[in-house]
């Protein structure tokens, strides 16, 4: 039952991919490419990752989906014909060579292959955390944490640096234009701020954790943004520019204490304070990150407005 | 302390970001000495005290992440800290007026974050934290190719970030079958754990591949000279000089350190082979019929970058020992020869555009008598690059050759002789243009003096590194990770 | 046939017609969307080998690459949005033949 | 199986039902406006079976409360938007077919 099960979403993925190379219109394309997402999140569940099921319903079918709209909707033009996409045959018989060589290689996996879950398991009572995920984010391999925020951080400073913006903030808020609009944010902001808390508490033993919440804070945001509330308004240029950096600069200021007091970088006699420190101060910084990556985009709302 | 190079750089790029632009740069200076200093201290203690390997978190390897430092890191992370001291030192005069003093306050935080990128890649001993920080160099990279702002430095930029993309997707799914087959993100561990069957083909391939797309080896090579060409001058020099040499180092770390299953890297490297010899050729006949200057110096980046690729089928088909540690050590030189070279070409070409207005090569005439200390410059990096003693480009290429003729694979050799032919060709192409004196040339403007000096001292470095040959190959040979001559065993 | 194999395979095929898309394509938008769907092949395969962990429970550590990845994923599809919007503004073109001139001049 | 269970399944193969209704509504009926209306209606009460269904087997009260949460909040979602793009379509006075859904 579970393989037809598992079989459905492999031809379901696979389907949707090729539809997405060969689709004649972009809108088709995206709307496609939000249901991969959506596939993929179900793949996620099916192989007992929630915490990644939930990262890519909300990022890669929800925030990515965002994205890819609102630059459709910028640069869409009215003439724009729609292509037949025709893949010389010399590109498809390397693709299909490709999927052979690589797939004959992928089944050939050691059959006593454990990866490092033993070695984590061992470890997992030394950590200070209940979940081995979250131990593993924030604990065991916390230096790619550090630099997957510096990523975010980069690709921020990369967007104003492209847009040539110093600020997303300062600009006075206009009211949202529609009363179902008003309304729904009053209904659902306070449950997406409870849910994205509720996550974050929840990563210390069970699925969820500083990126999950973030995201969900993230869409809340752009939800505002949506109808019509740049809500980084509310924040001063300075502060705006402490919120983005603010994840990466604590993992910044452990290692260099820990370097101080423990000759190592990012252990530190008070490890877990500072691990519970940098869950929140990643969650906030992550949220702020998305959301500027977003609002930062040419022809966005908060040009019309300013 | 090795941690230091990589905290410097990221606390001051968080620094640049929050504090107002004006005082961005001498932020930006100040580290860029430190960087220096510290990896000079580093320097003195891998030499004397042999490698460093240090476990982050507390946790040790396969659990935890550990950074490795050795020889070939400190040369590299040594490159960077010159390449890129001279860099700022330029950049501030660079970015201070014109047109160009908008880009000032997007400049910095970018840079700094990108140094600490390549720092941090240096010392990397984790196939995955590879890949973040990978990302971390490109997105950086191509936004500082973006930095004109103009519509070919925009396409330029995404062409290349494109590519870097599809290169990182390609490497992540790499360590996916590396992973598969020896269940450890740890180089140490998985250079130990067996290595044979499809999967580890795979994974060779895959990661190559990735590496040499962003590496912009032939025939990935078509990203390069828009993206290195329309960028500020400061920033193509750091692309050109450093960027590159990152993956670089990467295909080094992995080809050496990491795997050690013969068959599939004896095929791979014949492919390398071939591409490093055609990128050589074809990239130094592209430069030399292009007629922009920097679209010259991008186009003999491509062909200098085949050079680097001809180790790898030397390193399997020379039997003898001495002389693969031979094209090893060659290898590095040619990568830091360029480097410096490279990087004094992009500043100079800077100086003229300024004094110019223009890089059409036509227009910079009477360039020798208005500007003859920049002339001088590119007179020194072309002499490195076509390899003429005592430049360090001539100990590459001269141990190269050594080693291709002993090896007695002739076909390599096409590449060195020919290609320095081609070299000569085209730096002489440059040169002749800047002496040919014409009173109606349009107004020169004056090129502040740190701007003239930091390309010469690259320039000079380049050529003096010939001298240091004892200490780079002591550094290469002794203080390595990994054992070249015996197999490629950890 | 065992969940591990459908999923990997899967993977494999998603991650080459990404590739595929990405080389056909002209216009930005949908080489991006093409870079998204490598994404997934590869996360799909790291997801696939933690699944199969003969462990004492599922591999976490792919689980934490794959989350890592998702961040630096969307980073790099909104940055390099960004980059086709301004490109679209200056040359009103999505894609990267032809000129590189600007639209006014 | 008890009684829960053969009830668990009716009210889920109900939802399906509806389910399919819905999908089927938003390929064969003519405009934006009819699609709009079987799509919410129709997958509100799908959604509401199978979440009914799901009530029925659920061991804990703590399960029972965010299954119906689900459900609300899956309507206000739905709700909202199925006004919002009535009320794009309203004002922009589009033809009542969107272009490109004619490529699905």
């Amino acid at each position: 039952m579970n393989l037809i099960f598992d079989l459905i979403i492999a031809v379901c993925l696979v389907g949707i991919s090729m539809r997405i190379i060969f689709a004649r219109g972009h809108f088709q394309a995206i709307v496609l490419f939000i249901t991969y997402g959506l596939f993929l999140a179900l793949a996620w569940t099916r192989l007992n990752s929630p915490d990644i099921a939930i990262a890519e319903a909300a990022v890669g079918a929800g925030l990515t989906g965002v994205l890819l709209m609102d630059t459709l909707g910028a640069i869409k033009t009215s003439e724009e014909k729609k292509m037949r996409i025709k893949v010389p045959l010399k590109l498809a018989v390397m693709s299909i060579v490709l999927v052979i060589v690589l797939g004959y290689s992928a089944l050939q996996i050691p059959s006593d292959f454990s990866g490092l879950s033993l070695t984590v398991h061992n470890a997992m009572p030394l950590s200070g955390l209940e979940y081995s995920v979250t131990a593993v984010l924030l604990d065991f391999r916390s230096y790619d944490t550090w630099l997957e925020l510096g990523v975010l951080l980069t690709a921020v400073i990369g967007v104003l640096t492209v847009r040539r913006r110093n600020s997303l903030t300062g600009s006075a808020l206009p009211a949202p234009a529609e009363p179902v609009g008003r309304w729904i944010i009053k209904i659902l902001l306070p449950f997406m701020v409870i849910i994205g808390g509720y996550l974050l508490w929840l990563g210390a033993f069970a699925p969820g954790g500083a990126f999950q919440a973030g995201v969900v804070l993230a869409g809340a945001g752009v939800m505002l943004w949506q109808a019509g509330h740049p809500c980084l308004a509310v924040l001063s240029n300075s502060s705006w520019r402490l919120l983005l950096c603010l994840g990466f600069s604590t993992f910044l200021i452990l290692a260099a204490s820990s370097l101080y007091y423990a000759d190592q970088m990012l252990t530190h006699p008070q490890i877990k304070a500072w691990i519970l420190g940098i869950e929140y101060a990643a969650t906030i910084s992550i949220a702020i990150c998305l959301i500027s990556l977003i609002q930062a985009s040419p022809n966005s709302k908060l040009d019309k407005v300013s | 302390m090795p941690e230091l190079l990589i905290l410097i750089p990221f606390s001051a790029a968080i620094l640049s970001f929050v504090i107002p632009e004006k005082f961005r740069k001498w932020i930006g200076l100040t580290a860029a000495l430190f960087i220096l200093v510290s990896s000079l201290d580093l320097n003195k203690k891998i030499y004397t005290n042999g490698i460093q390997r240090l476990n982050l978190g507390g946790w040790d390897p396969p659990l935890g992440i550990a950074l490795n430092i050795d020889g070939l890191s400190i040369i590299f992370t040594l490159l960077t800290a010159t390449v890129g001291f001279m860099v700022s030192l330029y950049s501030i005069w660079y970015f201070s007026k014109g047109e160009q003093a908008e880009q000032d306050g997007y400049f910095w935080p970018l840079w700094l974050l990108l140094w600490g990128g390549l720092n941090s890649l240096y010392f990397v001993a984790d196939i995955f934290n590879a890949y973040v920080v990978l990302e971390l160099i490109s997105i950086s990279a191509a936004a500082l190719a973006a930095l004109n702002g103009n519509a070919s430095s925009l396409k330029a930029a995404l062409r290349y970030f494109l590519i870097a993309m599809a290169g990182s997707m390609t490497f992540l799914m790499g360590i996916g079958f590396i992973f598969a087959q020896t269940g450890s993100l740890d180089m140490q561990t998985v250079a130990a754990a067996e290595q044979h069957g499809p999967l580890m083909f795979s994974a060779i391939g895959l990661i190559t591949l990735g590496l040499i797309m962003k590496t912009a080896l032939v025939p990935f090579h078509f990203w390069l000279p828009p993206a290195h060409s329309e960028a500020p001058a400061p920033v193509s020099a750091i692309l050109s000089a450093l960027v590159i040499k990152g993956s670089f180092f990467l295909i080094l770390r992995f080809w050496f350190c990491v795997f050690h299953e013969a068959q599939a890297m004896y095929y791979t490297s014949l492919l390398l082979g071939v591409s490093g010899v055609t990128a050589v050729l074809w990239g130094s006949y592209q430069a030399l019929i292009q007629s922009r200057l920097k679209m010259i110096i991008a186009y003999s980046s491509v062909s200098q970058i085949g050079y680097l690729f001809i180790l790898f089928p030397l390193m399997f088909m020379s039997a003898d020992p001495y002389w693969k540690l031979e094209a090893w050590t060659a290898c590095i030189f040619q990568t830091i020869s360029h480097g410096l070279a490279k990087a004094a070409l992009f500043l100079a070409a800077g100086n003229l555009i300024q004094s110019c207005g223009t890089d059409h090569i036509k227009s910079m005439r009477n360039i020798a008598g208005s500007l003859p200390m920049t002339t001088f410059t590119l007179g020194l990096a072309g002499v490195s690059l076509m390899g003429l003693p005592p430049s360090g480009g001539f100990v590459a290429k001269w141990m190269l050759l050594q080693s291709i003729l002993t090896s007695g694979q002739w076909w390599l050799a096409i590449a060195p002789v020919l290609g320095g032919l081609l070299t000569a060709a085209y730096i002489f192409k440059i040169l002749s243009s800047t002496f040919v004196s014409d009173q109606k040339g349009p107004q020169k403007r004056n090129i502040s003096f740190f701007m003239e000096k930091s390309a010469l001292i690259l320039a000079l470095l380049s050529i003096l590194m010939g001298f240091r040959a004892e200490e780079i190959s002591f550094l290469l040979q002794e203080r390595m990770s990994f054992d070249l001559s015996g197999g490629y065993l950890p | 046939m065992t969940t591990f194999a459908i999923y990997s395979i899967t993977a494999v095929v998603l991650f080459c017609v990404g590739l595929m898309g990405l080389a056909v394509h002209p216009n930005l938008l949908r080489k991006i969307v093409c870079l998204n769907i490598m994404a997934g092949g590869a996360f799909l395969f790291l997801i696939s080998l933690a699944y199969n962990s003969q462990g004492p429970e599922m591999d976490p550590v792919p689980q934490a690459m794959v989350l890592t990845g998702i961040v630096v994923a969307v980073s790099a599809t909104s940055f390099a949005l960004c980059l086709t919007r301004m490109i679209k503004e200056r040359t009103g073109q999505c894609h990267l033949e032809g000129s590189d001139k600007d639209k006014d001049n | 199986m008890n009684l829960f269970e053969i009830l668990s399944i009716i009210f889920c193969l109900c939802g399906g039902f509806f389910f399919l209704g819905g999908t089927v509504g938003l390929i064969r009926f003519p405009d934006t406006y009819s699609r709009l209306h079987a799509l919410t209606k129709a997958d509100n009460l799908g959604l509401g079976f199978i979440v009914l269904g799901l009530i029925m087997v659920s061991s804990s009260m703590p399960e029972i409360v965010k299954l119906i949460l689900i459900w609300l909040l899956a309507l206000i979602g739905s709700s909202s938007a199925c006004y919002f793009i009535g009320n794009h379509m309203h004002q922009s006075n589009k033809p009542q077919s969107i272009q490109d859904e004619s490529d699905f």
